[in-house]
């Protein structure tokens, strides 16, 4: 099965919850300032992602989403 | 139907019933409690809801919950617990929704008495609670017109989206009078499926609907104002009540009274008639929206020599008759407020002092 | 015509009973009434007041400073009342428990042991029907058969003390008649 | 399919106003989802408090009322009662629901009204800037406890769950915390037992959350976690404290 991580930028407003919890350092902070003003979250590093979705549940805007894409 | 000899209290609970509302929240406070207990005791037996809150604060929000939801809610309450709900008929004045409120009023300020009042003529008429709102004021003036102005605050509430208050005095609550429920004051309640948070489920729709008096963005809050507003102003086309009195006479003198003083000031009317003089009388039964009209008209008549409010408080109505005249009479004012009523011999005195 | 009976007494006497049978008979006969109990501050003290007012128009005060007539079923209801009662007017004194008048003497006095009869009837508790049927006797304000007809309903949940009741009517009823 | 995750139905695209690590939005999830998986959001009415989730309406996809600060109860009780078919939910704040409300919640817990709390715990008043709630932990700064909250003149903090679970009446009463994944599942699983008590008609239930307000506390998301976990779950003791099986197998 493959997974597809979709983080939503606009929403994101950068608190990086999502990376004190992934296991994997698979995120990080963006350079880029989003619409709000936020530096939302990246994907830095998507092949050491395992979807274990520890970051979707952290995340308190529902910015991230996990989906099946097989 | 036949005429029932009932406690003004308890047929305002029974009118409630029988206008469809069998949903009660209330706070146990004299001289209205015998409303709750009558319901206590009626509201099973229709499968309805009753429940004590624990205070008139909790009250009003469960009137608030409840009206939101679209169901006919009615509270009963006495002058220092209306003062506690205040906080709630702002709330639901500016959420809009249709409730109705009983105030069986006592003396204050403060704890004051138990005795009959008409203290709360400004809390009822002017607000009470904060923010630009009125309430719909009916003020009976026995137990029958309780019943039948209880039945019509339903209605009335649902056709405005806002709360209705019947205005009474310790006496309406406390006497006991002959009363028929008329059958013709029911009224199917309206649809609310526009704003009622009844569900999506039971509306069948798939929008949600918010019950609130939040509007943070300035425009929104001004046009639920407007919205207020205009409501108040076809309240005071459609929705005056009034009564007169003795007024086919040339009377030289008018008095503006209501609830159980209009009754003792017909009375001293009588007797003045029997001594010659006549008096003309304008008992308002809407004091929000107030009969402006009927009062300027009445005063004007060329006989009367002046208009005299009296009421059971230091001259709180007496303001808005002041208004209605426009100077063009002077305005006089007569009351008591310790819980004492005045008898009619003491109006009939008043009234020939101050006109002489 | 208009009609105003004060009745006092103290707490569990059945002084608020009494004055809404009066008022429901006289309701019946297609009068207007009101029934307009005292609930001041002064209720708490254990004493209790009412008036009913019958009338043929719409009756407007119901502050009523001057009753037409009184039933004193207690010593300082008849000192707080009687002085007030119209001439021409009835004032019952129920002298078991009052061992003074009224000191009036335009006013007709119908004195009689209401308590006493009642316990004859069969219980102290029917006072306030004994003192209810001898006042309507005397007055003749309301039909006493309509009255009596009153009294079965309000207790016809209780209706084992009916007959107690009807024979306290009827005692009363024979005093104000002798 | 157990691994996909995206936002609930009953969560709406509106996004919040919450500040930036604010555990609020969780809280807000963990409710949609409940909603969604027990299939209620059309006979669902929520009710908004006073303070951060005064605007939980336009967040969530069903029916809602405002209530006035601390009032919600009182509100839900309103509903609840003339309305037993659907299902409420108040969302209070530890300002709303411990301070001004206390009355109400207390009173409500206690007749055993058949809805369902949810009481964010963050120790602070958010909204109106970082004042002293009744939960504010002994020497914690606030805006009007400059110096930290004086127990000596303030008292000790309110445990809620606690006070509750002392009542005889409410069915469920327990304490979760929103400050990592694992917590945060353990509430979904409180939050989601709550809803289902109700929808078996069992009375009053209530889930506290022990939160973060990174913003008035003066931390980064990051640290508010860590100073949440360090200095209130151990005063603010997590647990289920009222249950009500165990008088149903009597």
């Amino acid at each position: 099965m493959a997974y597809e991580h979709i983080i939503d930028g606009e929403t994101c407003k950068g608190c990086g919850l999502c990376i004190t919890v992934c296991p994997k350092s698979v995120l990080e902070l963006s350079d880029k300032v989003n619409t709000k003003g936020h530096f939302p979250v990246f994907q830095a590093r998507p092949d050491d992602c395992i979807h274990c979705t520890m970051c979707c549940i952290m995340c308190p805007d529902v910015a991230i989403t996990v989906r099946e894409t097989a | 139907m036949a005429k029932v000899l009932m406690k003004g209290n308890e047929a305002i609970g029974e009118a409630a019933i029988k206008a469809g509302c069998l949903n009660y929240f209330a706070y146990p406070i004299t001289p209205q409690s015998e409303v709750a207990e009558y319901l206590a005791k009626r509201l099973p037996d229709v499968n309805g809801t009753f429940v004590q809150g624990e205070s008139e604060v909790a009250v009003g929000y469960m009137i608030f919950g409840a009206a939101g939801c679209g169901e006919r809610v009615m509270t009963t309450s006495s002058s220092p617990g209306i003062s506690l709900m205040s906080e709630a008929l702002s709330y639901i004045a500016g959420a809009r929704c249709p409730a109705v409120f009983v105030n069986i009023m006592r003396g204050g300020p403060g704890l004051g008495g138990i005795l009959p009042s008409q203290g709360d003529y400004f809390q009822a008429t002017k607000g009470g609670g904060h923010g630009d709102y009125h309430l719909l004021v009916m003020a009976p003036e026995g137990v029958q017109e309780a019943v039948e102005m209880t039945m019509k605050a339903f209605p009335l509430a649902e056709k405005y989206r806002g709360p209705v208050m019947i205005l009474g005095d310790g006496l309406i609550g406390q006497m006991m009078e002959p009363v028929e429920f008329p059958d013709n004051l029911y009224a199917e309640p309206l649809n609310n499926d526009d704003w009622a948070t009844s569900g999506m489920d039971k509306r069948g729709a798939d929008k949600k609907n918010i019950v609130k008096s939040l509007f943070l963005n300035p425009k929104e809050l001004n046009d639920n104002n407007l919205t207020l507003k205009a409501q108040y102003e076809q309240m005071k086309k459609e929705e005056v009540m009034s009564e007169a009195y003795n007024t086919d006479t040339d009377y030289k003198g008018l008095i503006v009274s209501y609830g159980t003083m209009s009754r003792v000031c017909r009375t001293a009317i009588d007797t003045m008639k029997e001594q010659g003089l006549e008096i003309g009388m304008i008992r308002p039964k809407t004091l929000f929206p107030f009969p402006e009209k009927e009062i300027y008209d009445a005063a004007a008549k060329e006989s009367c020599k002046a208009v005299i409010s009296i009421e059971l408080s230091m001259g709180q109505m007496v303001e808005d008759v002041e208004r209605c005249v426009r100077g063009i009479k002077p305005v006089e004012w007569y009351g008591e407020c310790g819980g004492d009523i005045p008898a009619p011999e003491t109006i009939a005195d008043v009234v020939q002092s101050l006109l002489n | 015509m208009q009609k105003e009976v004060q009745f006092a007494g103290f707490g569990g006497q059945g002084i608020l009973l009494s004055a809404k049978l009066l008022a429901y008979a006289a309701m019946k006969q297609g009068y207007n009434v009101a029934w307009i109990p005292s609930y001041g501050p002064e209720m708490r003290g254990g004493t209790a007041y009412c008036t009913v007012v019958i009338s043929d128009r719409l009756i407007g005060s119901p502050i009523i400073k001057t009753p037409g007539h009184l039933v004193a079923m207690n010593r300082p209801s008849l000192e707080k009342f009687a002085p007030a009662v119209k001439p021409g007017g009835i004032i019952l004194i129920n002298s078991s428990l009052i061992p003074v008048r009224s000191g009036r003497d335009d006013v007709t006095e119908l004195v009689f042991p209401v308590n006493d009869v009642a316990i004859e009837a069969g219980t102290v508790k029917s006072a306030n029907i004994v003192a209810l049927s001898a006042f309507a006797a005397k007055s003749g304000l309301v039909d006493l058969e309509t009255l009596r007809e009153c009294i079965k309903e309000e207790f016809a949940s209780k209706s084992k003390v009916i007959p107690i009741n009807m024979d306290a009517f009827d005692r009363g009823v024979k005093i104000a008649q002798q | 399919m157990g691994k996909t995750f995206s936002k609930p139905r009953a969560l709406t695209d509106v996004p919040t106003h919450y500040c930036p690590g604010c555990t609020h939005g969780v809280a807000h999830r963990l409710v949609a989802e409940t909603i969604d998986e027990l299939g209620i959001r059309g006979k669902t009415v929520g009710i908004a408090p006073v303070g951060c989730a005064v605007l939980a309406y336009n967040y969530f996809d069903c029916d809602f009322q405002e209530a006035a600060h601390g009032r919600a109860p009182a509100m839900a009780t309103g509903i609840k009662r003339v309305r037993p078919d659907l299902m409420v939910f108040t969302y209070q704040g530890d300002g709303d629901l411990a301070s001004i409300g206390m009355g109400e919640i207390i009173h409500a817990a206690n007749r055993g009204e058949k809805f369902t709390t949810i009481f964010i715990n963050n120790a602070i008043y958010g909204m109106t800037g970082g004042q002293m709630a009744p939960t504010t932990m002994p020497g914690q700064r606030a805006s009007t406890a400059p110096a930290g909250r004086d127990t000596g003149s303030t008292g000790m903090p309110v445990k809620m769950a606690d006070l509750l679970s002392a009542l005889m009446t409410p069915a469920y009463v327990t304490r979760q915390a929103l400050l990592s994944p694992k917590h945060i599942n353990r509430a979904k699983k409180a939050v989601k037992k709550a809803f289902e008590y109700q929808m078996n008609n069992t009375c009053f239930s209530f889930v506290e959350l022990v939160s973060t307000c990174p913003t008035n506390w003066g931390m980064t998301p990051k640290d508010a976690l860590k100073w949440a976990e360090d200095t209130l779950i151990p005063y603010y003791e997590l647990g289920e404290f009222k249950t009500p099986e165990p008088e149903e197998e009597q």
